[in-house]
């Protein structure tokens, strides 16, 4: 069956969740890598949103972290303090999703200016929570296209930290966890033992040097880098017949 | 102890220009009422704080109101960027703002702290980021107990902060049920505190289940009762979140003059919310309508 | 994730020998049962914590199986003193106690920071009380923010905390109502968590109002259904305090020997709570009864 | 008509409170005191009690400070947490009620122990939430016997600060507010610019000599000091017969 990038990435997510994870669920691409999880390999997965909703089983497809149909039916709702304080910095999150306008060669995430703070070329949303999930869940999942101007060798403002400059300890500030994959429209990546993003997984058609000409670094490559699995023709039809039937995520 | 208005009264005679205002919610219950009598009122340097700036931020900024946004995310909920806010930024357009950034966590434990009257709280984040270097509010303390150090923030106290709820009595004891965010931080971290409400109800349903109550009629000083006072925004059990609006802003707000004319048709052009619901149309609260589901009742007692 | 289960078998399973255990609860909800079961399970070494040391906290005293209190009030709550704690700490008898004593908000500012992970809570409390020179836990932090010195406590986190709620489903997602004290904070700083309800529920009736719920199965890791647990304490809406019992109290406990014969009778003499109960009798319980007062409905809304 | 210490404890400390006072309610005499200014001059009286419940309104005496009857139809209910972080601290608690097996000249008050701390005579309950009553709420009005052991020139052991050494500054420490008045069943007392305690009215049929009799130290006189005013009738009457009718504190 065919398949989309974003598919693939789907499914690519939905496949680095363990059973039991609670993971901190953001719009998009985590939500329908979450639900697919749920309803494969990972039953018992706890979906956390920034908003507070506990264990939300959304019968539709939110728009925001906030819907309503992410609070009907969960089985709590926290304060932004609470869920913040007990869940996030209390180390209850095994698996938090990131984002971001820049992902750099250690996995620092920028998500607040493109140019200088003080006069930036284009402002971006900033942290919200996205600075306590890099410095506080088990393990965080990056997901983004792979576009050379997506992914410079330094980000121009480290909203939230990665393995930081690769030298100094994430244990040493206090930091817990740290990015574990990368998942884009090309490839999947981890981090070696220093830090350093490193290819672990070309997608079906997709060479080298296609990711290489799409890193704003020189990227290291695994030396037994192996290609992604295909989405199979049982996830493609419950991403699209169950998941996300109107198509909001997908077209 | 506080006391029952309009919302047009209430905004003239609470909020000076030079103000700090805290208008909370977290994609719930977010006071677009209040906001757009704001507009309406008329400011030039208003300081807007919160950790989610919604439309309403980007509506108060490109009616030309605000010198200052203290905030932590600055977006449209699952659409994209706030286009007004980033104009102010990026263009001066109407007017350039000072911003002051938290992250999530840094913006609430601040409120914390101003609510509980703690000179700091600390937080782990920030620690890595490049934010702490933009910031001279994010500090660092040693602490007693052998640890590294850990970032602090200071404590927020807005002059006036607009909080909500689906229903409180006359007093301002307000229960909320569905996302509560932020709203009880700020209530109790502002000076001056303006409650709204879907339905004012009798104190004895407050008292029926006090565990539901959110905040008391000790952090309140004005209740507005205003229904669908939080659309584009949602009442959980009340109306639904209209997605459609927030999908229709981000092609409204590319344009500054497209800006202006939603805000003249939407905001100038109608003299309070009563107006506003009445041209938004029964189709469209219709669409908004959602089903019953109740929760299962609880056993207070009779002692 | 958690597990229902015995209370005799989760005691034995959880409870070893040298294990800090907090039995949560303000006057409301307190785990009479689990109290007891430890009592027959017998140990020597258990550090107990707790704000508010009950008369659960003075029986467990006075059985032997204590070396140490933490706590920020030891008494009969409206009626006077634990006399086996005090016999404890002046007497020595029937073995001595060390004792580590905060105010009820250090304790509970101690328990956040537990569950939060924080290395530390700033509190407005303890300036000027002799408590600071009682306790190494109690240290001072300057605030970077200009002000003076404030009063600090250390992270608590209990091996083993036993918690209390009406009802939960059998994951151990719980609602409570009523007063609730220091449950959730102790149920998030705890390594292990024991949660004592008066009755399972289904998960549908947690999720038709997930703002009641206190704690999640997060936290917990057993549930134990057990109806009266809290008695002679309360549950709300399910029974009323027993208030003959606490005065009782009051006269059996004045004397070891009576106190030994009282635990003879009511704890070694019975196998579980449920012949406690039927021991207690059905006049008694019909004496608790309470009257049915049903909170006002919220409406959740179908999405 | 005829009255006990205890009741003219009771109508004195009713009359310390105003109306809109936020007051953290204690059990016995601060109980009766507050419903019997909610039902005279302070109809607008909130009663808040150590337990988190905001507005009681109990039907029947409670006998512990978390009693079903003051989380039943109260207008809110706090965590501890909450409660002592959001009112007290928060400084929303106008009026603070203070017991102690000890008194001292500046007002510092004993709840620990008898004796020496770690040896002690006796081993009082603690603070619990006193010291921080003592420290936060806007004014504390202490209730206590007057007896010569209660009311020592220096207390064992400070629990919860008055007026400390009478030369440290409270808010020097960061304290807010401080002792009011002093209800005993012989006397009004108040404190003076120093923070040392003064006799300020008599109760009936009291003298002088009787109140310095009870007293641990030379203690001061008003040079205008006053009677008490005797309950009234009306007063003893609502006592009676709607706030305590079993006569579980009166007896």
């Amino acid at each position: 069956m065919e398949y989309t990038d974003t598919e693939l990435m789907v499914t690519a997510a939905a496949e680095q969740l363990e059973d039991d994870d609670s993971v901190l669920v953001g719009i998009g691409v985590p939500n329908l890598a979450c639900n697919l999880a749920k309803r494969n390999h990972a039953s018992n997965l706890e979906m956390i949103y920034e908003s507070g909703t506990i264990g939300s089983n959304p019968s539709s497809l939110p728009l925001s972290v906030g819907d309503p149909v992410l609070a009907s039916g969960a089985v709590g709702i926290e304060s932004m303090l609470n869920g913040f304080s007990y869940y996030l910095q209390g180390g209850r999150i095994d698996v938090g999703f990131l984002g971001g306008a820049q992902v750099d060669k250690y996995g620092n995430i920028n998500s607040t200016v493109i140019g200088d703070y003080d006069d930036p070329a284009v402002r971006l949303p900033g942290s919200g929570g996205a600075c306590e999930i890099a410095s506080n869940a088990h393990r965080t999942i990056i997901i983004s296209p792979l576009e050379e101007r997506r992914f410079p060798e330094e980000a121009d403002f480290v909203t939230s930290p990665g393995y930081l400059d690769a030298e100094t300890e994430r244990a040493d500030l206090g930091l817990r966890g740290g990015p574990d994959a990368v998942i884009t429209d090309k490839a999947i990546m981890g981090f070696d033992a220093d830090g350093e993003m490193i290819v672990e997984r070309l997608h079906p058609g997709v060479t080298e040097d296609d990711v290489q000409a799409a890193t704003g670094w020189e990227i290291q490559f695994a030396d037994d880098v192996e290609r992604t699995r295909e989405p199979t023709d049982e996830e493609l039809r419950l991403i699209h017949e169950e998941l996300d039937p109107d198509g909001v995520y997908l077209d | 102890m506080s006391s029952v208005t309009t919302m047009a009264s209430t905004i003239s005679d609470v909020v000076d220009d030079g103000d700090s205002l805290y208008l909370a919610g977290f994609t719930h219950l977010i006071p677009f009422a209040a906001g757009h009598e704001i507009i309406r009122t008329g400011y030039d340097d208003l300081e807007l704080i919160r950790a989610t700036p919604d439309l309403v931020y980007d509506q108060l900024i490109a009616s030309g109101c605000v010198s200052k946004v203290t905030f932590s995310w600055a977006g449209n909920p699952g659409v994209g960027s706030l286009r007004a806010f980033r104009r102010a930024i990026e263009d001066g357009v109407p007017n350039p703002i000072e911003t002051e950034e938290y992250t999530h966590y840094g913006m609430v434990a601040a409120l914390h702290a101003g609510a509980a009257d703690l000179p700091f709280m600390p937080v782990r984040t920030f620690a890595g980021s490049d934010l702490v270097d933009q910031s001279d509010a994010i500090r660092t303390v040693s602490s007693p107990y052998g640890d590294d150090e850990i970032p602090v923030v200071p404590p927020i106290k807005p002059d006036v902060a607009i909080v909500s709820a689906q229903r409180s009595d006359e007093d301002g004891n307000a229960h909320l049920w569905g996302i509560p965010g932020e709203q009880k931080e700020a209530a109790l971290a502002a000076e001056t505190v303006i409650c709204c409400v879907e339905e004012l109800c009798s104190t004895e349903t407050i008292r029926s289940d006090p565990n539901r109550t959110l905040f008391t009629a000790d952090a309140v000083d004005h209740v507005v009762e205003v229904p669908y006072g939080a659309h584009p925004s949602y009442a959980q059990g009340y109306y639904d979140r209209d997605n459609a609006a927030y999908l229709e802003w981000e092609e409204v707000s590319k344009d500054h003059e497209d800006t202006q004319a939603w805000l003249d048709e939407w905001v100038y052009g109608v003299a309070d919310r009563r107006e506003y619901v009445e041209k938004l149309g029964a189709e469209r609260l219709l669409d908004l309508e959602v089903d019953s589901k109740y929760a299962t009742a609880i056993d207070m007692g009779d002692y």
